[in-house]
């Protein structure tokens, strides 16, 4: 099972339990370099439960989650973030008190021990990243604004940045646009595709819509299980997938 | 049913609302929609009395409910499903449902709740805080309607939840309507939900009401248009 | 230390030695059962547990002293009497409390620990105006002295019966009222959620001002009660407040079957120790297993885990 | 006699005048001591009272200035060190538990003051600057230990303190006496300050069944343990028990009750027969209150002012360095507990008596040592 | 809670003469010059002595008001500063001259009445001042290290912590009465005389310890300033608004908390040692429960996220308590119980949030007029909201 692959993640016959309950039953997938997968699947499939599987955060009760041939499972939430996977939270997570400079640069991928930290000086180079990256997530004329006073959609792009500049090779967004105006997905659709370059994107959804601007492959859970995989298309037209998901 | 005039509510010195007018009629369906925020969470919060009116006011039937507390509106009929759940976490989601039934003093759990949601009974026992996001959301509104309430505050409810269960929810909601004659207030982002459910449209920008609409005539590019610039 | 004693002689020793931890035991789970739900299930670090013991136990001072001079005939039956009044005191002055600083703090739990430490400072000083620097003698009824004989060896004082059941009645009350009542679901909804609490139909005033009352009385009546085996002055209270915290915390703050464990675990542990080593080494023992348990179990013997 | 003149009588710069001289009074007022240090204070007021209605000291009215130690040992150094340095006092008396003393001690040396220091405690000091009117350990333990031995035929003896210096010392003077004449210690037990669960120990008495309960529990503890005796079913009565730290003050606390039928020893106890102790009783509680009970410490307290007074009239001065010297031999014989006299080592000889504890909260006197005992604050063979 | 949107502590270089620099600057020269001038040799022993107590509440302003972690134990690290302090004096004090009548001289008087016949092995080093000095801070920083380690590594965080840490202050106090023979009890070590032969208790060395007190005050100050706006401090106040997503962001949260803790306590050990130079002695009594919440009380007053206020705020407590100690010894616990209070209820951010409405305000406008509106003069960290 345990060999090794070409994949960025290989998830094999990962399962988890809750006092009895599987969240996660035996699921094996895989994530390719450069691509937007997306995970869809009724409320309570374990979607959630995945990522925080692969993040640290549940531990899981079997099975193997490999990145780039490393395994995850017994790392660290730190060391795993190290390793080069960048995990957003279903509802925004950023710092209210700081400024939207100040949340990235504390993402900014230098001085994380404790010294590190306290050598830490801010120059051109965390500048430039900090700039260019505030670009992308449409946030380039707010770097001084306290995060608090930003709008729901700005928190959640802005949350995507702090992720950004740590350059991980895979990016895990839990329903990103929940709650976000009809062109802020549109937008954040346009994010998603332009990051993508250099890296993989894993990410859960509920809006079908969105899913078709941006999925490169689908994977359909099911109470912990694969239902179903492929494209977009194929999967719509799944017939299991209407039936406990989609609906008629 | 309820009517709200001139209703001002503002953050400190920011005023977020500034003298909404509208009445939504008993047994019907409002649906508010507008961008981030454009003030649907204020203005839900503000009828719940979770954040005070600076000026105007708010009725039930012909009650004035402006100054009283949260829990007072509840005893007088308003039900509360507010953005991201906000369910109690370390209570099962028997308790969570239970904790509506102390405005009227009910005993156990009308069953007719479990109907509308089975998945809350197949996970009575589990503690709230532990369902996935989507449970989260219809615990909250099981949460609510245990109230019985005359007018029901859904603050964009779709958020999270699968497809399938959207479309059922308009269809249920619209039937807890019908048997239960209480008027639902929706806030929401997409479009089609609210098409589905609404027998009327508002839409709020910048704190105003800027557009309506009624079933029948729904001009679906302008209120697109609205929405998205 | 034993050389020299017959079989039945240790066996008794040792029944009574088991019979003063259960003492312990007691006097633990009553010290605790306030703070269990001030701490536990409204999540205020109340500092001036202790001093709404000693109010109790004032109030029972008060009672002795003014039956015995009024209607000596009831002084047999003043003790219930006293633990009744203590109760509505104590419940009262934390209503109060609860009224004028509490409920401005939910949101700032740390605080409420330096605001109740100055609320203790100044009942301090009342107890010392009001009542001396002395501490206070409380007369008992004879039927609460002295010691029942189990077998002609084996002694067993009945004040110590009787906290056992008052602690008992106490436990099971709270129990009742606190996790088989819509009363503490409630309590359980607002501490998590104020603002949605209120939006369900809770009127959290009302749970909060009578929650904390309820909890503060009890510490009234538990202060009552140890009228009958400490000491009474102005600043016997803070003798009481590490042991207490400790004995929730270590129960695991929300569940009251972790308090009554952890009361249960400590008072052993620290009364088997206390007879085979000194009194301070007992004590700093007891509280080093705590302590290094605490770490090993932060959440206290009894959590309930809930997804982060 | 008419008053010297103030440069003849203070040399030294004191807070003296034609008309005045100022002492300090240094207690706790605030604070977990307080419950102790009142009496004391309410003493030294009285006797100061006194000396000022028969014309003061060297023609010269005393003025008190108090200050609250707070029961606070740097507070007590800090206002040690104002009474000496801004208010330059002639006198302080003060402090009630050897860390206060222990704290202003370097104070009174280093500014050459002088203090006069109530409370019976476990000796190992002595000082220029300081004259100790209450007993030291061997002055009070030994006597008593060898009443109840010839008394009680005691041979073993079980010793429960509260666990700080004036206990542990104590008991390590008893335990050597005891062993010294052949008798056993079957028990020596500590607990923290503010302990109250002592049904532990008390069945480890019940297990060791001492003739004699030898204990110098402090404080709040002493409630709950003569309590927790009674409940124990030990009657006292049957039982003995000698203490040497419950005085009549404690006793309110304990409630006769509870106690009665102990033995406790010390130099002096309220129900004392003599003129001088009946005169002191009546204008302590004419000043003080009709409840007011007086215990060994606030005699000791009482006695401050006068050794004081007698030792500067002796001395015709108010310098410290002339009290100092002068003070060794200093009879008082208006004493309630009796004539007391100082020794070159600045302690007081005095007798040791033995009374029994009554339910009304009084002692009864059963026993006091023929003559005054020397006090012997480095006593050899018991360190 | 006024939540401020301009934060200006951040992203400027750490040397230009701004609002936090001014403020120290402010009060070195209240320190050093005006009281000095202003006070009697004995109250300014007194300020001396006060100011100890500041370097804990230094500490506690970036434990607690940084980075949300509240110790209910920092008197065990002032404690144990304070004690390897006096141990030294002690050795120094109890040489065998000085101590000839004891039946063995040459040990500590109060070892001699506990029978003890020789110096416990690990009194041995405190012989020499130089590993004094170095325990001073060693010592307690490494006790904390080993608590933060076992705590933070597996999460115990908020109320828990306080509350062990105040269980770890009953045990230390508890420990050093008991075991009299080698601490000294409850009376503490006392009768401290000379420093190398240098008499600590005139009125000169007073004077002495004063300014070397003020220096190192001073010095602290500046440490913790560059601490705080370090990214380690921004990181701090991150972890206690949303520590989740700082361990996400790749941090290994607890070092960072430890490393803070750790900090407080070596700064605590420090107020210690001073605190026995100047003070002449050491008791348990500064060990336990009550002292260490006091501290707390100290840092609040002052406004737990200013730094410069937890000073002001110790000076205040202990002068108020002094003087009403001295002019109304009844009143004073009721004062101090008012003032806990208040300052909770009414100024969370204490003397500082006082000075941020009422004062800054103003003193930005004066300077606006002069130096076009470079936010200079207030002298603290804009308060974040009090509500963690
Ligand atoms: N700690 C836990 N204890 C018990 N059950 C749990 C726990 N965590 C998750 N579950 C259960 O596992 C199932 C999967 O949860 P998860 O949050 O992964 O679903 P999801 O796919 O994210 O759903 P949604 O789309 O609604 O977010 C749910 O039924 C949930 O109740
Ligand atoms: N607690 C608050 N303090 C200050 N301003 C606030 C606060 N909450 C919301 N606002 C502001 O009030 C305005 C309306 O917010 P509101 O949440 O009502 O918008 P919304 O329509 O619900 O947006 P969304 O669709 O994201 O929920 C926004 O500009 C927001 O920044
Ligand atoms: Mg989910
Ligand atoms: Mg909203």
């Amino acid at each position: 099972m345990a060999n090794p692959t070409d994949y960025l993640l290989a998830v094999e016959g990962l399962t988890v339990s809750f006092d009895g309950f599987k969240a996660v039953n035996d699921l094996s997938f895989y994530v390719d370099s450069n691509e937007i997968h997306v995970i869809i699947g009724p409320n309570g499939a374990g979607k959630t439960t995945v990522l925080d599987l692969i993040c640290g955060r549940t531990k899981a009760s079997g099975g193997s989650i490999k990145f780039r041939n490393r395994e995850l499972t017994a790392m660290k939430e730190h060391q795993i973030v190290k390793a080069g996977v960048g995990r957003k939270f279903q509802n925004p997570s950023i710092y209210d008190d700081l400024t939207v400079f100040e949340n990235l640069e504390i993402s900014y991928p230098r001085g994380r021990t404790v010294f590190g930290a306290l050598a830490f000086k801010r120059d051109a180079a965390v500048r430039e990243r900090v700039a260019e990256i505030a670009e992308m997530i449409f946030l380039a004329d707010h770097l001084d604004q306290r995060a608090e006073y930003l709008s729901h959609g700005q928190k959640q792009w802005l949350e995507i940045g702090m992720l950004l500049i740590q350059d991980p090779e895979l990016l895990m967004l839990d329903e990103p646009v929940a709650g976000m105006s009809v062109n802020e997905r549109k937008k954040t659709a346009e994010l998603l595709n332009r990051i993508i370059r250099n890296r993989s994107v894993l990410v859960i959804e509920h809006d079908m819509k969105f899913v078709e601007d941006i999925a490169h492959r689908v994977t359909v859970l099911h109470q912990g299980k694969i239902l179903s995989e492929g494209s977009m298309e194929r999967v719509k037209t799944d017939p299991k997938v209407v039936e406990v998901y989609l609906g008629h | 049913m309820l009517s709200v005039n001139q209703l001002r509510v503002s953050y400190g010195e920011s005023e977020v609302l500034h003298g909404l007018d509208f009445t939504v009629a008993p047994n019907e369906i409002v649906a508010i929609m507008g961008r981030n925020g454009m003030g649907k969470t204020t203005l839900m919060k503000s009828l719940m009395g979770i954040v005070p009116a600076r000026s105007g006011a708010i009725r039930i039937g012909d009650s004035e409910i402006t100054g009283l507390k949260s829990y007072e509106r509840v005893a007088k009929g308003v039900a509360y499903v507010p953005q991201g759940r906000m369910i109690f976490p370390t209570m099962t989601v028997q308790e969570n449902i239970e904790t509506g039934l102390s405005v009227h003093g009910g005993r156990s759990v009308p069953g007719d709740l479990y109907e509308l949601f089975p998945v809350l009974l197949e996970m009575k026992g589990r503690r709230g805080g532990n369902l996935s996001g989507g449970q989260q959301q219809q615990l909250a509104i099981a949460r609510a309607l245990a109230t019985k309430p005359k007018v029901l505050l859904l603050d964009e409810p779709t958020e999270g939840i699968q497809p399938s269960i959207i479309r059922e929810m308009a269809r249920t909601l619209r039937r807890i309507r019908d048997e239960k004659g209480l008027s639902i207030i929706v806030s929401e982002q997409v479009l089609s939900f609210a098409l589905d459910i609404a027998d009327r449209v508002l839409v709020i920008e910048n704190g105003e009401i800027v557009h309506e609409d009624s079933r029948g005539a729904i001009d679906e590019a302008k209120v697109a248009r609205l929405l998205s610039v | 230390m034993f050389e020299g004693y017959s079989l039945a002689e240790l066996g008794s020793i040792f029944a009574m030695q088991g019979f003063a931890g259960l003492i312990l035991f007691s006097v633990f789970v009553l010290m605790a059962l306030g703070l269990a739900i001030i701490f536990g299930q409204m999540g205020v670090i109340n500092m001036a547990h202790g001093e709404f013991m000693i109010l109790g136990a004032y109030v029972t001072y008060l009672c002795s002293n003014f039956i015995s001079s009024y209607a000596p005939a009831l002084f047999p039956a003043y003790f219930f009497i006293a633990m009744a009044l203590a109760f509505v005191a104590s419940g009262a002055l934390g209503m109060l409390v609860e009224w004028g600083m509490i409920r401005f703090l939910y949101r700032r739990p740390l605080d409420t620990l330096l605001a109740t430490w100055g609320l203790s400072l100044i009942l301090q000083q009342v107890f010392r105006s009001v009542f001396g620097a002395r501490e206070v003698g409380v007369v008992l009824p004879d039927w609460l002295m002295g010691s029942v004989a189990v077998t002609d060896t084996i002694e067993v004082p009945i004040n110590g019966l009787f906290v056992m059941g008052l602690t008992i009645a106490i436990t099971v009350v709270i129990y009742a009222v606190m996790f088989r009542s819509r009363w503490g679901q409630g309590v359980r909804a607002v501490m998590q959620n104020r603002v949605m609490a209120g939006a369900v139909g809770i009127n959290t005033e009302k749970v909060d001002r009578y929650t904390f009352g309820l909890g503060c009385g009890i510490a009234g009546v538990a202060g009552s009660a140890f009228t009958m085996v400490g000491s009474t002055g102005p600043t016997s209270g803070q003798l009481y407040i590490v042991d207490t915290f400790l004995v929730v915390v270590f129960g695991g703050a929300q569940s009251l079957i972790g308090t009554i464990a952890s009361a249960f675990t400590i008072s052993q542990a620290q009364s088997t120790m206390e007879f085979f080593l000194s009194g301070s080494t007992a004590k700093v023992l007891t509280l080093l297993t705590v302590v290094v348990i605490l770490m090993l179990r932060p959440q206290g013997l009894f959590v309930l885990k809930v997804r982060r | 006699a008419q008053a010297l003149p103030t440069d003849a009588v203070n040399t030294t710069k004191l807070a003296v005048t034609d008309g005045t001289v100022k002492v300090g009074i240094l207690h706790s007022t605030t604070g977990t001591m307080a419950i102790s240090e009142t009496g004391s204070v309410q003493a030294e007021k009285l006797a100061i009272a006194q000396i000022n209605e028969m014309g003061g000291v060297l023609g010269r009215k005393i003025e008190v200035i108090q200050e609250d130690g707070a029961s606070d040992w740097p507070t007590f150094a800090e206002k040690a060190r104002k009474l000496l340095v801004e208010d330059k006092v002639a006198a302080v008396f003060g402090c009630w538990t050897s860390a206060s003393r222990k704290a202003v001690l370097p104070v009174f040396e280093q500014y050459n003051g002088m203090l006069y220091y109530p409370t019976f405690y476990e000796g190992l000091e002595q000082s220029k600057n300081v004259i100790y009117t209450g007993q030291e350990a061997t002055q009070q333990i030994l006597a008593g230990l060898d009443w109840v031995s010839n008394e009680k035929k005691a041979k073993t003896f079980f010793l429960i303190g509260s666990d700080y210096i004036w206990p542990r010392t104590s008991n390590k003077i008893a335990r050597k006496h005891i062993e010294m004449h052949g008798q056993k210690v079957v028990g020596e037990e500590y607990f923290p300050l503010g302990h109250t669960q002592f049904n532990s120990v008390i069945n480890k008495i019940k297990l060791t069944k001492p003739d004699v309960i030898y204990a110098s529990v402090v404080g709040g503890s002493n409630v709950a343990f003569y309590k927790q005796l009674k409940a124990a079913g030990i009657d006292l009565n049957k039982q003995t028990l000698m203490t040497i730290s419950v005085t009549e003050d404690e006793m309110l606390g304990i409630g006769g009750e509870n106690i009665a039928g102990a033995y406790a020893c010390m130099k002096y106890f309220q129900s004392l027969k003599n003129p001088n102790n009946e005169k002191f009783v009546a204008a302590f509680k004419k000043m003080w209150g009709g409840e007011s009970v007086i215990g060994d410490v606030t005699q000791a307290a009482y006695l401050g002012p006068w050794l004081w007074k007698l030792t500067a009239e002796k001395a015709k001065s108010f310098d410290i360095d002339k009290i100092a010297a002068a003070s060794p031999g200093i009879e008082f014989t208006g004493a309630p507990e009796g004539y007391v006299r100082i020794h070159e080592n600045h302690h007081l000889w005095s007798k040791t008596r033995v009374g029994r504890a009554r339910t009304d909260g009084q002692f009864d006197m059963v026993y006091e040592t023929a003559d005054l005992i020397e006090p012997n604050p480095f006593p050899k063979g018991y360190q | 809670m006024t939540r401020t949107p301009q934060s200006n502590l951040f992203g400027r270089s750490f040397w230009r003469i701004d609002g936090d620099i001014a403020g120290i600057l402010l009060l070195a020269a209240l320190l050093v010059i005006v009281l000095p001038l202003g006070l009697d040799i004995f109250r300014l022993n007194m300020v001396g002595k006060y100011l100890t107590y500041a370097f804990v509440a230094l500490g506690l302003v970036l434990c607690w008001g940084s980075a949300g972690i509240l110790s209910l134990g920092q008197g065990i690290f002032f404690g144990i500063g304070g004690y390897c302090m006096a141990m030294f004096l002690k050795l120094e004090a109890s040489s065998p001259e000085a101590t000839k009548i004891q039946s063995t001289p040459g040990i500590p008087d109060f070892m001699d009445w506990n029978q003890l016949k020789a110096l416990p092995w690990f009194w041995e080093p405190f012989h020499s001042l130089s590993f004094s000095i170095v325990a001073v801070v060693a010592v307690p920083a490494l006790l904390a290290f080993i608590v933060g380690l076992a705590m933070f590594k597996r999460r115990v965080g908020g109320v828990y912590f306080a509350i062990i840490t105040q269980a770890f202050a009953a045990i230390l106090t508890i420990l050093i009465v008991g075991q009299q023979g080698y601490t000294g009890g409850i009376n503490g070590i006392t009768d401290l005389r000379t420093l190398k032969g240098w008499d600590i208790r005139t009125d000169d060395a007073k004077l002495v310890l004063y300014f070397v007190n003020a220096a190192l005050l001073i010095g602290c100050l500046l440490l913790c300033l560059y601490v705080r706006r370090s990214k380690l401090g921004r990181i701090l106040v991150a972890l206690r608004d949303k520590e989740d997503r700082v361990r996400f962001s790749g941090y290994d949260v607890a070092n960072f908390k430890i490393f803070v803790f750790c900090f407080a306590a070596a700064l605590s050990a420090v107020g210690g040692a001073m605190f026995t130079l100047q003070v002449g002695f050491m008791s348990p009594s500064f060990v336990g429960i009550v002292p260490s919440i006091e501290m707390v009380i100290y840092c609040a007053v002052g406004g737990r996220l200013s730094l410069l206020g937890a000073v002001y705020g110790t000076l205040l407590v202990n002068w108020a308590k002094t003087m009403l100690s001295e002019s109304f010894p009844e009143l004073w616990l009721f004062a101090m119980g008012a003032l806990f209070i208040g300052v909770v209820m009414v100024f969370p951010n204490g003397l500082a949030g006082l000075y941020q409405q009422f004062i800054a305000p103003h003193l930005r406008r004066l300077t606006a007029r002069r130096s076009g509106g470079a936010a200079a003069g207030a002298p603290i960290i804009p308060p974040h909201t009090a509500a963690d």
